[in-house]
């Protein structure tokens, strides 16, 4: 390898674009592991077309992947890149707007055909036209190398091609200073029932790697650290994967089959994928044939004494909502996640938004109040979804568990956690010698958590039957007596209040008190910390809070909120935790709504701030 | 059902299944008969009490679970199936019985009624047919009769009905049967026989609704008349009917017609046997209708096909003994990993 | 008729009991037509059991009818009777401890026998054993002189019996000293084909009418004089048949045919029933498979220009709900009707509620805004039938309208209204010609309403293609552009903005400002209205004020309730409008909930009232 | 359908039907077939474009109405149906289609599929059917083989699969056909003759998901071997099969076999002639599958049963002359009214 110059950076990022044909998917995600591996912090971004295959070459057909590698702690995939990768002109036109001003282009020379150009909507190549001056322009023929490469293995034109993602890939290492080795492990381990491929995906890794060593262009060798991570053993999370995960200990910790009844939907289907692989953990998956019966099975394998969780995205919630007040009813416990997307209807199925916020809290017939958590980030997801089971499990209660569509499928560096450590979860089914000489009364609760008493069948002597009409404040059986009605409506909805009784300390980064808090919840996590890290490096007081429990909210967090000037809530939607803040504190907030299918950027949130603090000094 | 019996359960009584809470139904209402019936048939099926489990969805027939003294749910509207095959997942060894309506099961809970028919889990799924909406007071229902004057249809309803049993073996179950609510014998040997059916059975019950659809039944369930007018499907017999027995279904080529034996060179021989493990056969004979032919009840259908919740149960096993002594830890930490520190 | 003393009363309230089978609520409400015939105002409130039919004689059983007669406006069926009749035991049980100390109670002696007595719970006949002596006890032997009266008719046991309950309404006409007549013209009516009945029924009606001129007990005639009505035609009313006709009405002044897809569900199955008569005046009706079946054709007929209309209760619009998502993505305009029950699940079905008002306005997947409206009485019914027709059509929307069992059933006078005095409805299709040279965007809008171009199937020249994938903001084509996704959030929530420039004047009754305004929404007009008349008689200057939109407010909603120190906001949940009014004006509003499955009292009112305005004055 | 022909539109042409709109299917997936065929056939209906309407649900083949350039309506999962009811309701001289796939019409839209065609609205209801689902990439659906592997079934889906001919024959459809995308004319023919039957048709069209369920049909529609694999149904016609059409389904009493006329003593007598109006004899036909018996396609059910919609409006016509001049106001003002001041 020849000398170069090095540059330190702090972070990078990356965008693969391409066709979907083209794997830019696997090309991020090969990357993004390495990146980890050498011990980078790393967050991921992708990015593909609701068709499952869109026309080769035509703009809607543009997939893309965003990583951003980092030498110190992040929280977002960057707001920008600083590289953009276009295998052909459609992912140059699609992507070419968001890089940075100066940033590197690599492009796919052999992509610009003029049909391609066509289908991607320019008139003239832009790669000659002058148009691409503002930045680092590498045009190289990755088509015809890797063809080049390929063909003395005897790979023909179509499978040749295939592999100038790995060129791409190759090239890339070569500029950013990383190890071949640990892609080549992965193609071995990938496609090593077929030695062809592996020859020839590995050739072309290599020799894109060693495109950039030839070439004059890339002297400098850009390097970013290691960043600085708690020790332990890491592996790459995403959030549905987490999710399932947690799902299988906490069925563990609680001793009891998972039952996981769920119909498929972007972008939540992943989630049964994986339990579907995970019978061997006594997992129970069930697709059932609607989200009315995915909930219903829910609800029937809760009756039974699993640990029943269901998943969908906010068009499943609608479904559900009216067997969620059943539930709610029943007083049984199970989780309902809903990993939301971009609506109404049907609306930006494959992109992200937080907009189900009041469909959780606020969305079903009657006064039927339960508690919703969301997860902030991949690796939130698999506490979450514990926390969410144990809560459901001790209350008596179903519970939302809010994911998104950004953190469903972003990846990040995950700390394993040692499974010992997390507490069992107490199933507490009555039986007939724990009552004593008591009479069974199904709806009697427990004083501490209102949580009623429950007796699963197959138990002797404990038989009664429950339902969703109003029922008797101790027997459970109907009721339509009108104090009693009132009385249960009063109790439900303080058994969830309850919950909260169990919240860990409301975590706030920054100032204890100040002129500005950014509050949020969710996937705006990540960037809602990076914006408030880096203002307080320049030196500006904020503080930043993403707050897990969205109902009901953490007892402390009134007096939190009115610590600071003013608050900020920065959503992807049209401001529904404001709302609810509003309603419950009759506090002012300042509301930042995004609803584009696409995270916020960190300089979004950092302007909005500065703008706040700037009227706040002008008063 | 799948059951498993002890000696303890060997003394339970029809007493047993009677539950503390009163029954409100419109009194003379069908509902009481098949309630009767159940509950005196429960205890002949050698299953521990805890181990019944009752799940219903919202009509007067849904009321059912209340009624008897076991585990039970009246959960909302067409979804009882849902529920039950919930619970059949998680423990397979309950005998659970879905009690639904024409509306609950055929109207809102038509689609659970396919698939949960399909999958074939071990249920025992009784709907009460009355031919109305009785809880909302007097509906068309998808069983009603093209031209029925209900509240919905007063100029008479103009939806094809649908027949439950034929719709049960297009659905791919594995045992249907058709009964009379008040026809005291032969109702408990319905009921007696799905129950040790193992998979789904599925059995229609003509119920009278005497409010809001009185007599629905009665031009051929009217006991003067039922020898002539219905006919009891049983397994391997001749379809034989009519107050002499001497009347029969005789198939020309695939069309069915009455003859009398002895009439017109028709023998017994000529007789169509009835053969409960052919669904073709159970769809032509599920067609035959008054006023053309007596109303066929008893056991259409009966076959063997594993159950659901039994193939789960063994992809689970095989993935555990596959899993070896992998611990979850393992999974969680996946096989590609780095170490920081 | 013996000579008597007159009592004049402003008002009385009488409460008729009895058993499911005896024919309560027919009694009623002819009492109830004879009282507006001669000129009272009226109200009512028919209360019966959930099942079909309990058990003869048991508690569950029993049936009620309440109205309110009198000479002055009222807008309640009367907070306690006055006047309790009670047909047996157990109806004696469930309504004695409502009777006013001192009311008149008239009871069938001959229904309490042991068995009855024992049904109804109690262990001692309360006719004897003393425990009625606060009350004016008229103990009746109606079902023997019944049957003595009709014996000679030829009738039987059982068949005579029935006409018991003709006896005590003609008891009743006896002691408010109301005319026979018009209850004799309608068993005419009814009875006409069975002249046995129409016999029977009148001389049950004539014997008790003489039994109350013969005894000596029934000395004082009470009278009720003529309330000042407003001059014009008037017919009795319930809730559900003003829904009925507003909808008819409404489609026939858009000249297009009304279509009504709905599934069965107390309480809103009535409308189905009644529209489903009126096939005569072009209405088609559909009962569907399920809700979401009645919601889907409903938006299929809206596509197909036709008035849209689906009825349902809260449990049928959670299953509607992702339907909903649909229609405002579609932008077409339909009416959701919610005739709200008691909650959650099942709950209560036969009961009253005003639980589904978060439902309404924040209960869908997404950002899905679409207009609330509530009606707030039987009469109201209509005119806000007409007015969510008018607004969905003019703003291609989606528009809730929810009423409530206390409405859907209760009846009250209406003056008929002139139907010529009603303003059509522009339905505005677009046309190819009316188009002219321009070419055809199906999402290009009206600048006034945002309302965009609406062409339906059979014009030629103007196919296209609508659907719930996000669309473009002026060819409707599929967009996933992230700009233009957060553009169509905006247009859509401004249009639903917007449909307040066309909401009347606030009328808010009493004075303009001052220490408190009571603010309602939906059934509790009626209590809240009475509540404030009578303390302003009193001298106490609250002002009342109950609201029809509920989304988006009216426009000077905020001002006004600013004018008051105190608003206080009564409403059959657990402060739904309260939260969405904190949400929205950050305005500290004091809330009076109940959840009892009945109406509210105008005493509750004043009570909580008078209890602000201390307080107020204590400060 | 039910489509008034004029002049104007005898001379539409296959472009016609062709959108501005994009098609995004995978290269090579059986969607493009379908949509050529249908395409090709709309002109020759004789149907102004503008009574057209084509209604789709959620999936990939539900993307179909926006490549013809119709009215249309993408949905939502599921409920396509519902949608063309109510329209069909408020307009019935539509020519309306509906496309659906086998998640979205079978699954979700299971009930709405049962309910649709039992009442006989005259519509065109297409399903592609792939045995997977697309649009998510790869799920088991409920026409997917018992032990198929999927992503949510890696150890083999256990759900007794739907026979969508049968379930539609059941549904009580009054036509039921079954057709292949890449049968290049035979397609066409099916598609035209739904387009003339009046009363809900219901096509079953094999496609192939090149990408998730690649060749899925393979095994009996390879060209190579289709003509011995595959049966194409005849009304009126013996069904006869085989390179040299000597091969033929002959019924045992209701027990069909194959065998070869010319051996065994069989002639072309013995063979089964195709009678479509006999919805028995259909049910029985829609049980032949590979690899014991051929598959069979083409028009499996064809009978007459009036409208939904046509009952409707005969309802709607008798109530409005038996109406005569009452008007809405005399309803709204009712016969019980009183008069103040
Ligand atoms: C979601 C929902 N829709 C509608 C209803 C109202 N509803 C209750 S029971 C019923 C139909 C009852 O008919 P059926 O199932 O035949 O039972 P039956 O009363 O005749 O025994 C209906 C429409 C409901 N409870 N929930
Ligand atoms: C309520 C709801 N649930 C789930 C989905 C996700 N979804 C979209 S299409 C589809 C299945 C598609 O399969 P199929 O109908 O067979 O169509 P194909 O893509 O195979 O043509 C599913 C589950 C959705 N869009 N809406
Ligand atoms: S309404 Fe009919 S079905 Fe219901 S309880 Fe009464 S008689 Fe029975
Ligand atoms: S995923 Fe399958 S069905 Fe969908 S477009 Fe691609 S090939 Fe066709
Ligand atoms: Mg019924
Ligand atoms: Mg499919």
């Amino acid at each position: 390898m020849a000398q170069r110059d090095v540059q330190e950076l702090k972070s990078v990022t990356i965008r693969f674009a391409g066709d979907s044909g083209d794997g830019m998917q696997l090309t991020g995600n090969r990357f993004t592991d390495t990146a980890a591996l050498i011990g980078n912090d790393v967050a991921t971004f992708p990015d593909y077309p609701a068709e499952i295959r869109a026309p080769a070459g035509s703009l809607p057909g543009v997939s893309g992947f965003q990583v951003q590698f980092s030498s110190r702690d992040i929280y977002t995939p960057g707001d920008a890149p600083d590289v953009l990768v276009a295998m052909n002109p459609a992912a140059l036109q699609r992507n070419l707007k968001e890089l940075v001003p100066g940033g590197a282009l690599f492009v796919n020379e052999d992509a610009f055909t003029k049909s391609n150009l066509k289908l991607a909507g320019y008139e003239e190549n832009p790669l000659e036209d002058g148009s691409l001056t503002d930045y680092r322009l590498f045009k190289v023929p990755m088509s015809t190398i890797t063809l080049e490469t390929v063909k003395p293995l005897g790979m023909g034109k179509k499978e040749g091609e295939r592999c100038k993602n790995f060129f791409a890939l190759g090239l890339l290492y070569f500029v950013y200073d990383r190890p071949l080795e640990p892609t080549m492990e992965w193609i071995e381990g990938k496609f090593g029932k077929s030695p062809d491929l592996v020859e020839a995906n590995t050739a072309a890794l290599k020799a894109g790697y060693n495109y950039g060593d030839t070439i004059e262009a890339f002297q400098t060798a850009y390097k970013v650290d290691k960043a600085q991570l708690a020790p332990g053993t890491y592996r790459s999370m995403n959030g549905n994967l987490a999710t399932a995960y947690g799902m299988i200990v906490a069925a563990q910790k609680a001793g009891r089959p998972l039952f996981y009844g769920s119909y498929p939907i972007t972008p939540a289907s992943d989630i049964l994928h994986e339990l579907s692989r995970q019978r061997g953990f006594g997992v129970k998956t069930f697709q059932a044939e609607d989200e009315i019966a995915a909930m219903g099975s829910t609800i029937g394998a809760a009756f039974g004494g699993a640990i029943a969780v269901t998943g969908t995205s906010g068009p499943g919630v609608a479904l559900k909502s009216e067997a969620i007040g059943l539930a709610i009813m029943a007083e049984l416990p199970m989780v309902i996640v809903n990993v939301q997307r971009g609506g109404p209807s049907t609306g930006l199925p494959t992109k992200t938004e937080q907009a189900d916020l009041f469909q959780a809290v606020l969305g079903r017939n009657g006064e039927a109040p339960l508690p919703v958590l969301a997860s902030r980030s991949p690796d939130d997801c698999f506490d979450v979804a514990i926390e969410a089971v144990r809560m459901a499990v001790k209350y008596r209660t179903p519970v939302i568990m809010l994911s998104d569509g950004y953190i469903a499928n972003g990846a990040e560096p995950w700390l394993v956690p040692d499974l010992d450590t997390i507490e069992p979860i107490e199933m507490d089914f009555l039986t007939r010698e724990g009552l004593g000489d008591e009479p069974h009364l199904p709806y009697k609760r427990d004083e501490q958590t209102l949580a009623r008493n429950w007796a699963i069948p197959g138990e002797p002597g404990l038989e009664h039957r429950v339902g969703g009409l109003e029922k008797d404040y101790l027997t459970g059986n109907v009721s339509y007596d009108p104090e009693n009605h009132e009385r249960m409506i009063q109790v439900r909805a303080e058994k969830v209040q309850r919950v909260a009784q169990d919240y860990g300390p409301l975590q706030v980064q920054g100032p204890d008190s100040g002129p500005l808090l950014i509050l949020g919840w969710g996937s705006s996590y990540g960037a809602i910390t990076s914006a408030g890290e880096f203002m307080r490096e320049d030196g500006i007081p904020v503080a930043n809070l993403s707050i897990r429990h969205l109902f009901p909210f953490h007892r402390e967090l009134e007096a939190t909120m009115r610590r600071y000037d003013k608050v900020l809530v920065p959503e992807l939607n049209c401001g529904q935790l404001s709302h609810l803040l509003r309603a419950e504190y009759l506090i002012e907030v300042e509301s930042l709504t995004k609803v584009r299918g696409l995270p916020f950027k960190v300089v979004e949130i950092i302007e909005k701030s500065k703008q706040l603090l700037s009227t706040e000094k002008a008063v | 059902m799948n059951a498993s019996s002890d000696g303890a359960t060997a003394q339970l009584t029809r007493k047993d299944f009677v539950s503390d809470q009163e029954v409100r139904w419109c009194p003379g209402c069908g509902d009481y008969a098949i309630l009767a019936q159940i509950q005196k048939t429960l205890p002949s099926l050698g299953v521990p009490k805890e181990n019944l489990v009752v799940i219903s969805g919202i009509g007067c027939s849904s009321r059912f679970p209340y009624y008897v003294d076991t585990y039970g749910f009246h959960s909302i509207h067409g979804r009882a199936m849902t529920l039950a095959s919930g619970l059949k997942c998680v423990n397979k060894d309950l005998s659970v019985w879905v009690i639904t309506g024409d509306g609950d099961g055929l109207s809102i809970g038509g689609n659970h009624f396919l698939h949960t028919l399909r999958r074939n889990f071990d249920l025992n799924v009784v709907l009460f047919n009355n031919r109305i909406y009785g809880l909302t007071k007097g509906q068309a229902s998808p069983t009603s009769e093209q031209g029925k004057v209900t509240k919905s249809t007063p100029m008479g309803a103009i939806d094809h009905p649908i027949n439950p049993v034929r719709a049960a073996i297009a659905a791919e179950a594995t045992w249907v049967g058709r009964a009379l609510d008040n026809d005291t014998k032969h109702l408990p040997s319905m009921i007696e026989t799905m129950a040790h059916h193992k998979g789904i059975s599925f059995l229609e019950v003509f119920q009278n609704c005497n409010i809001f659809n009185n007599g629905a039944f009665l031009h051929f369930s009217d006991r003067k008349i039922r020898s002539e007018k219905m006919i009891y499907l049983q397994p391997g017999q001749p379809m034989l009917f009519g107050e002499n027995r001497d009347k029969g279904i005789v198939l020309d080529g695939l069309k069915p017609r009455v003859a009398t034996v002895g009439e017109g060179g028709v023998s017994l021989d000529d007789v169509l046997v009835y053969d409960a493990s052919d669904p073709s056969l159970a769809y032509l004979v599920s067609s035959l209708d008054y006023p053309d032919f007596p109303v066929p009840v008893g056991v259409f259908l009966d076959i063997e096909r594993e159950t659901y919740e039994d193939l789960l149960e063994d992809q689970v096993e095989k993935a555990e003994s596959k899993r070896g002594d992998m611990s979850l830890q393992d999974l969680v930490r996946g096989t590609n990993t780095w170490t920081v520190g």
